[in-house]
C-alpha cells in the first residue's frame, strides 16, 4: 500500500517535472488565446492568475515572517515563536488577524489621503513585480516582453509609497526616513539596473521567460564568467539596499528614528508595509534566482549523465523555492549579523564605489559578449 | 543685580543655517526613543540630518532620592542607592558603606574586602556585557544584544545564589556582607570564567572586527583629554581620552592594591577608543577574577549586629569609588543623628552625558546613537 | 468596532467563532512597546531580549518603538510626575485594544519612592488604566512572563469585541491551556541546546530527572 | 602635605580651614572665591569632582561645597562657602571648569542658589514652572507622603 502511494507520488512528481517543452504558456497567453473562443474562459484564466497571485502573496508573507522570526532566534541562541500552533506555525497568523483588528488610527494633522494611500502604493508596485515572476513552466502568469524593464519600473512606485508615508504622516521622524529611503532607493536603483543589463545583453531579451531557458546550457553566473558574478554580487548588495534591510535599514532604523518612514502607520496599513517589505524580499530573490541562477531549471552539470537524470525529477517549482530559498537565507543572514551604516556612508559605496563598478563591469561584459567567450562549462 | 533664569522655551529658536540656506529645525529625541535607554530627552537642533546643538533635558525620573536619604536610616540608604545606576548596584552600595564606615570607625576584615572587590569585579563584567550588547544593537545590529544578555544571565544567576537578588543587590552592607557566599559560588564562578573568556573574543569577531562597525566608530565624537576633565567625564570615558584616572589605580580601596592589572587607555578619544577600552576592561576585570577567586581568605563577613543603630559623629564625609562607569561618590553630611542631614550622590552618568553637548555638534542623526552608547548612560543614575 | 452582540448558544454563529478568532489572535500576538524608566526595564530586556528567557516563545518579542504598532505597555519603572504626561500620551497613542502590565513596586503603589518623595507617583494607575500588576522590585523575567500569561488569558475571556473599553478585574493564570509541565521543561531544555549551555544543560537535565537533588538549578540551594 | 594649604589662605580675610579631613577642607569668603579657585586650578586641580549645597535653617545660611580633584597629585580638596539663605547668589565657575555650568543648574534646581555670570540658568531636573526649593529644609509641598500621616 505504501509503496503505490509513493510511487503515485513519484508519477505526480515527474509528470509536473517532465513539462520539459518549455514553451508553456503563461496564463495570460491563455487567457489571450481563449479571448477569441470563449470570454467565459478567458475570465477563469485572468481569475486564476488573480486568484493565485493573492493566494501565494498572502502564503508567502506569512511563511517568511514565520522564516525571518525563527531563522532570528536561531542566530540568537533562542527559540522564536513555540507556542501558537505547532512548533509556533500559527504565530504570523494571529499576527496577521490581531493588525486587522486593531484599532484605525489616523494623526489629527496627517494628510489623510496620501496617508491612506501610501500603504497601498507599496503593496500594488510589489503585486504588479510579483506576477512576473517565473516560479515554474507552469505557475507563470504572465511573461511580459519587457517583464525585467516592468519590474524595475513598477519596484519604483513603492519609494514613492514609502516618500508620501513619511511626508503625510506630518512627523519629524517619518520625514527623516522616508528622505532618507528616498535617496537611497533612488541611488541603489542605478546599480541595481546596471547589473540586470549585463544579464539583459546575454541573453538579448527582456522576457524573464525567455532569460531562463537561455540558461537551459547553464547559469548566467558560471557562463557569464566574471562580469556576471560581479553582477550578482552587485545585484544582492543593491537589492538590501533596496529592500530597507540591515545593513542598509536607515528608513526605519529603529535605533536611532524609532520606526522610521511607518511610525505613524498602525493596523492594516502597518501590515501593509511589513508584508511589503517580506514580498520584496522575496521578488529580489527570485529575481536573482532567474537571473544567474537558472531560474526553475534543475542544476546540471556536464558529464554526469545520471545526476542530471536525478536532478531533472525534481520539479521546477522545488528548484525555483530552493533557490529563491536560499538567497532569502542569505538576506536574513545579513540582517541578523550586520549594523548599519550611516546615511554618508551608504550614500558614498554606491556612488563612489558600487556605480563605477557596475559601469565597468557592464563594459566588460559587452566585451566578453563581442569576444564570445562565454557559454560554456560549468554547472548547468 | 539678580541673575537671570531661563526656561527651555527661551532656547527654543531657529534660525537659517549659515552659508547652506535651510532653515534649522528641532526634534525631541526621547523621552521615550530606543537610543536613549529610558528616559533621557534630547533636544535636537537639527539642519537636515547634521546636528547643529543637543540640548539634554533631564528629570524624566527624578525621583527625589537625596530627599528621601535624609529620612533613611544609614542601612536603608544602601537599599536606596541600588536604584541609581542599577547595572552597578554593588559598587555604589560598597561606596556608601565605605562612607557610613569611615565616619563610624567600623574596620573590616580581609574576607569581606576581597568579597566586595571579587563582586565589583564580577559586576563590571556583568554591567559590560549589557553595555556590549545594547551597544551593538544601537548600531544596528540585534544580535550582540541577544548574545550579550546570554551571557549576563549566567552571571545573574550566581549572583541570586549568593545574594538573593538579580538586580538590585543590597548586597555590602555597613560592616560586613549580607549573606556569606554560596556553597557552590567559587565552582560557578571558575565555570562562568572560563566560558566568559571564550565569550570575549566572540564578542570580537562578531563585532569589532566588522568594517561597518569600525566605520561607524572610528574618528566619532572625538574627545581629547583637557576637555573631557573640563566637562567632569569619568571611567572609560575618561581613559579613552587619554587620561589614565582610575581610583582602583590611583587611591586603591578594596584589595585593589594588593592585584597587578592595566588601566587600559585609548588615544584619541573617539568612540571606537570608548569602545575598545570596554573590552579590554573586560579581559582585564576577568583576569582580576581569576585571582581573587582562588584568594578569598577565611574569616567572619559580617562584623556588626545587623540590627543595631548605626549613629554617625558630626561632620562631612565622602568617599568615592570607580563604578563601571566612572566615579560614584558620596557626600555625607551628619549632625550626629542616625539618619543624614544631607546625602548627595556624585553621579558618573551626569557628568559623561554633558561630552554630548561638546562632541555632538556637525555629526549626523546616526552619530549621536553610537555616541550615546558609547558613553554608557544610565538615566536614573544622573536623575536620582 | 460595532458588532452586533452574540448571545446564546445557536444565536449568530459566525460573529461568535470571528470573536474566538480574534481573541485567540490578540492574545497571541502582544507586541510590547520598547518603554522602560528605570531597574525594571533591565528585567524587562532580560525577559524579551535575554536568549535564556526568550519571550519570543510566546510571540511577543516583536517590540515596537512606535505606540502606533504596539498593544501592550510594559511600564518598568518608577514614573515621576514629570513623566505622567509624556506617559500618558504614549497610552493615548497606541490603538485599541491596547493592554498595560505594571511591573515592579513602583509603578504599583511608588515602592522605595513613596515617602518623603516630591516627584515619585504612588502608583501608576493614578495616569493610565491598568490591566495586570506584577509585584516585585524587579519581578523576575519569569514573573513578567506570568503577568503576560495571565494578560493572555483575560484577553481569551471576554468579549473584547462588544465591550473594547471595559477592563475586567484580574484573573490569576495557571499552566496555559493545552501545555502540560514536560512540554515547558521539553521547551526549556531545547533552549538551553540553543544557547549551547552544556554545563547548564546537564544541569537542568539532572534537577528535572531528580527534583529533590542537591543544589539544583537554579539557584535554590540554601545559603552557606 | 599641609603646608601649601596653610600658605595658601594666610594672605586670604575670612579663610579658615575646617575639622574635616579626607578630603581637605577650605571655608573661603564669598568675595575671594573666584580668585582662590583660579589660583587652585593653577595648582593643578584640574578637575571639578563635584558641587553640592547644604541647607542650614538655624544658621541662615546655605553652604556650597565644591570638590576639587588634581590628576596629577591625585589629592582631593573641598572648597566650602556660606551663602545667605535669603538672597543666595555666588559666582559661576563656568569659565573654569565647563562642567560647573551644569552643576549649578542642579544647585539652582534644588537650593534655589542663584549663579552670576551664568549662560543658561535654568532648572535642570524638575519642570520650568516649578514652586519652591525641594531640597531646602523648609520646603513644604502637600504631595509629599510621611509615614504614619494620613
Amino acid at each position: 500500500m505504501k509503496a503505490a502511494w509513493i510511487t503515485t507520488a513519484l508519477l505526480a512528481l515527474h509528470s509536473l517535472s517532465a513539462a520539459r517543452d518549455w514553451t508553456q504558456p503563461t496564463l495570460a497567453e491563455r487567457a489571450a488565446e481563449a479571448a477569441g473562443r470563449s470570454p467565459w474562459e478567458s475570465a477563469f484564466w485572468i481569475g486564476l492568475g488573480l486568484a493565485g497571485t493573492l493566494a501565494a502573496m498572502t502564503l508567502l508573507g506569512l511563511s517568511l515572517v514565520y522564516a525571518e522570526r525563527k531563522i532570528a532566534a536561531r542566530f540568537q541562541c533562542r527559540l522564536g515563536p513555540t507556542r501558537v500552533g505547532w512548533r509556533g506555525t500559527l504565530q504570523t497568523l494571529a499576527d496577521t488577524f490581531k493588525l486587522i483588528s486593531k484599532a484605525d488610527l489616523v494623526p489629527r494633522d496627517a494628510d489623510r489621503l496620501l496617508f491612506f494611500t501610501a500603504p497601498w502604493l507599496v503593496v500594488s508596485g510589489m503585486l504588479l513585480a510579483l506576477v512576473n515572476i517565473p516560479a515554474s513552466p507552469l505557475l507563470f502568469v504572465v511573461d511580459l516582453n519587457i517583464g525585467l524593464l516592468f519590474i524595475s519600473a513598477v519596484g519604483a512606485l513603492s519609494v514613492l509609497g514609502i516618500l508620501l508615508g513619511g511626508w503625510a504622516s506630518n512627523n519629524k521622524w517619518s520625514l527623516l526616513g522616508s528622505m532618507r529611503a528616498g535617496a537611497q532607493i533612488i541611488s541603489y536603483e542605478l546599480s541595481l539596473t546596471l547589473s540586470l543589463l549585463v544579464i539583459v545583453l546575454f541573453t538579448g531579451s527582456l522576457s524573464l521567460g525567455e532569460i531562463v531557458q537561455s540558461q537551459q546550457e547553464g547559469w548566467w553566473l558560471w557562463r557569464g564568467h566574471l562580469p556576471a558574478m560581479v553582477a550578482f554580487l552587485v545585484f544582492v548588495i543593491a537589492s538590501t539596499a533596496e529592500l530597507n534591510r540591515t545593513p542598509f535599514d536607515l528608513a526605519e532604523g529603529e535605533s536611532e528614528l524609532t520606526a522610521g518612514f511607518h511610525t505613524e502607520y498602525s493596523g492594516l496599513r502597518f501590515a501593509l508595509f511589513y508584508l511589503a517589505e517580506f514580498l520584496n524580499m522575496f521578488i529580489a530573490a527570485g529575481l536573482a534566482a532567474t537571473l544567474f541562477l537558472g531560474g526553475w531549471m534543475p542544476l546540471h552539470i556536464a558529464g554526469l549523465q545520471t545526476f542530471n537524470r536525478v536532478m531533472d525529477f525534481i520539479p521546477p517549482l522545488v528548484w525555483f523555492g530552493l533557490k529563491t530559498g536560499g538567497l532569502i537565507f542569505v538576506f536574513m543572514w545579513l540582517r541578523w549579523t550586520f549594523p548599519r551604516l550611516r546615511i554618508d556612508q551608504l550614500l558614498k559605496l554606491e556612488w563612489r564605489f558600487l556605480l563605477p563598478l557596475s559601469m565597468v563591469n557592464l563594459l566588460v561584459a559587452a566585451l566578453v559578449l563581442l569576444l564570445g567567450v562565454y557559454g560554456k562549462g560549468g554547472p548547468a | 543685580m539678580t541673575p537671570k533664569t531661563l526656561t527651555l522655551q527661551d532656547l527654543l529658536r531657529t534660525d537659517f543655517a549659515p552659508g547652506g540656506g535651510t532653515q534649522e529645525y528641532f526634534v525631541n529625541m526621547g523621552p521615550q526613543h530606543p537610543a536613549t535607554h529610558g528616559v533621557l530627552r534630547l533636544l535636537l537642533k537639527l539642519d537636515g540630518e547634521t546636528l547643529r546643538q543637543v540640548i539634554p533635558v533631564l528629570g524624566y525620573i527624578h525621583r527625589g532620592i537625596e530627599k528621601i536619604c535624609e529620612h533613611q536610616t544609614y542601612r536603608q540608604i544602601v537599599h536606596l542607592s541600588d536604584r541609581l545606576d542599577y547595572l552597578s548596584a554593588l559598587a555604589n552600595n560598597w561606596c556608601v558603606t565605605r562612607v557610613v564606615e569611615r565616619a563610624a570607625g567600623i574596620e573590616t576584615n580581609e574576607r569581606i574586602e576581597t568579597i566586595r572587590t571579587l563582586m565589583a569585579e564580577l559586576e563590571r563584567l556583568q554591567s559590560h556585557t549589557l553595555w556590549w550588547g545594547v551597544f551593538g544593537m544601537d548600531l544596528g545590529a540585534f544580535t550582540p544584544f541577544l548574545h550579550g544578555f546570554r551571557d549576563r544571565e549566567e552571571l545573574t544567576q550566581i549572583f541570586e545564589d549568593t545574594i538573593g537578588a538579580r538586580l538590585t543587590m543590597n548586597y555590602i552592607q555597613p560592616g560586613g556582607l549580607l549573606h556569606d557566599l554560596h556553597k557552590d559560588f567559587a565552582p560557578r564562578v571558575r565555570a562562568w570564567l572560563k566560558d566568559f573568556g571564550t565569550k570575549v573574543d566572540e564578542y570580537d569577531r562578531m563585532l569589532s572586527g566588522n568594517l561597518i562597525a569600525q566605520k561607524r566608530l572610528v574618528d566619532i565624537g572625538a574627545l581629547s583629554g583637557d576637555e573631557a576633565l573640563g566637562l567632569g567625564a569619568t571611567g572609560p570615558v575618561l581613559r579613552a581620552s587619554g587620561v589614565p584616572w582610575d581610583l582602583r589605580r590611583v587611591r586603591p580601596y578594596g584589595v585593589y592594591d594588593q592585584l597587578d592589572f592595566v588601566v587600559p587607555v585609548g588615544e584619541k578619544g573617539d568612540c571606537w577608543d570608548r569602545y575598545w577600552v570596554r573590552i579590554e576592561e573586560m579581559r582585564q576585570s576577568l583576569a582580576l577574577c581569576e585571582t581573587l577567586i582562588e584568594n578569598i581568605p577565611e574569616g567572619k563577613t559580617m562584623l556588626v549586629k545587623p540590627a543595631a543603630k548605626i549613629r554617625l559623629p558630626e561632620g562631612t564625609f565622602y568617599e568615592e569609588l570607580e563604578t563601571p562607569r566612572g566615579i560614584f561618590g558620596v557626600h555625607l553630611h551628619s549632625r550626629g543623628k542616625d539618619m543624614p542631614w544631607r546625602f548627595h550622590f556624585r553621579s558618573p552618568n551626569l557628568h559623561n552625558l554633558w561630552c554630548i553637548t561638546k562632541i555632538a555638534p556637525g555629526a549626523r542623526v546616526a552619530d549621536i546613537v553610537a555616541m550615546l552608547a558609547g558613553l554608557d548612560l544610565i538615566v536614573p543614575d544622573m536623575d536620582r | 468596532m460595532a458588532v452586533g452582540h452574540a448571545e446564546g448558544p445557536g444565536q449568530n454563529l459566525l460573529l461568535t467563532r470571528l470573536e474566538d478568532v480574534i481573541s485567540w489572535a490578540r492574545s497571541n500576538s502582544l507586541w510590547p512597546l520598547t518603554f522602560g524608566t528605570s531597574c525594571c526595564a533591565i528585567e524587562m530586556m532580560m525577559a524579551s531580549g535575554a536568549s535564556h528567557h526568550d519571550l519570543a516563545r510566546f510571540g511577543a518579542e516583536v517590540t515596537r518603538p512606535s505606540p502606533r504598532q504596539a498593544d501592550l505597555l510594559i511600564v518598568a519603572g518608577t514614573i515621576v510626575k514629570r513623566m505622567a504626561q509624556p506617559l500618558r500620551t504614549l497610552y493615548e497613542q497606541m490603538p485599541e485594544p491596547r493592554y498595560v502590565i505594571a511591573t515592579g513596586a513602583c509603578v504599583i503603589s511608588g515602592g522605595p519612592f513613596i515617602y518623603h518623595s516630591y516627584s515619585s507617583l504612588r502608583g501608576v494607575d493614578d495616569v493610565i488604566p491598568v490591566d495586570v500588576y506584577v509585584p516585585g522590585c524587579p519581578p523576575r523575567p519569569e514573573g513578567l512572563f506570568y503577568g503576560i500569561l495571565t494578560l493572555q488569558r483575560m484577553i481569551r475571556e471576554r468579549a473584547g469585541l462588544k465591550h473594547p473599553e471595559e477592563r475586567r478585574a484580574p484573573v490569576t493564570a495557571a499552566l496555559p491551556e493545552g501545555i502540560t509541565k514536560q512540554e515547558i521543561q521539553a521547551e526549556m531544555l531545547e533552549l538551553f541546546e540553543a544557547q549551547g549551555r552544556r554545563n547548564v544543560h546537564e544541569e537542568y537535565r539532572r534537577t528535572v530527572s531528580d527534583p529533590g537533588a542537591k543544589g539544583a538549578y537554579p539557584g535554590r540551594g540554601e545559603r552557606g | 602635605m599641609s603646608d601649601w594649604l596653610e600658605d595658601f589662605i594666610a594672605g586670604k580675610e575670612g579663610a579658615e580651614l575646617l575639622a574635616d579631613d579626607r578630603p581637605r577642607s577650605l571655608l573661603l569668603p564669598l568675595p575671594a572665591l573666584i580668585g582662590s579657585m583660579q589660583a587652585l586650578k593653577a595648582q593643578g586641580f584640574d578637575m571639578l569632582n563635584d558641587h553640592m549645597a547644604v541647607d542650614n535653617p538655624e544658621g541662615e545660611h546655605i553652604r556650597l561645597l565644591w570638590l576639587l580633584c588634581s590628576t596629577e597629585s591625585g589629592e582631593l580638596l573641598r572648597v566650602c562657602c556660606d551663602l545667605p539663605r535669603q538672597q543666595p547668589v555666588a559666582p559661576s565657575l563656568n569659565a573654569l571648569w565647563p562642567v560647573a555650568e551644569w552643576q549649578e543648574r542642579e544647585v539652582y534646581d534644588l537650593f534655589g542658589v542663584l549663579y552670576s555670570g551664568h549662560p543658561d540658568l535654568r532648572r535642570l531636573f524638575l519642570e520650568d514652572d516649578w514652586e519652591g526649593w525641594p531640597l531646602r529644609k523648609d520646603y513644604e509641598d502637600s504631595f509629599i507622603l510621611e509615614p504614619g500621616k494620613p
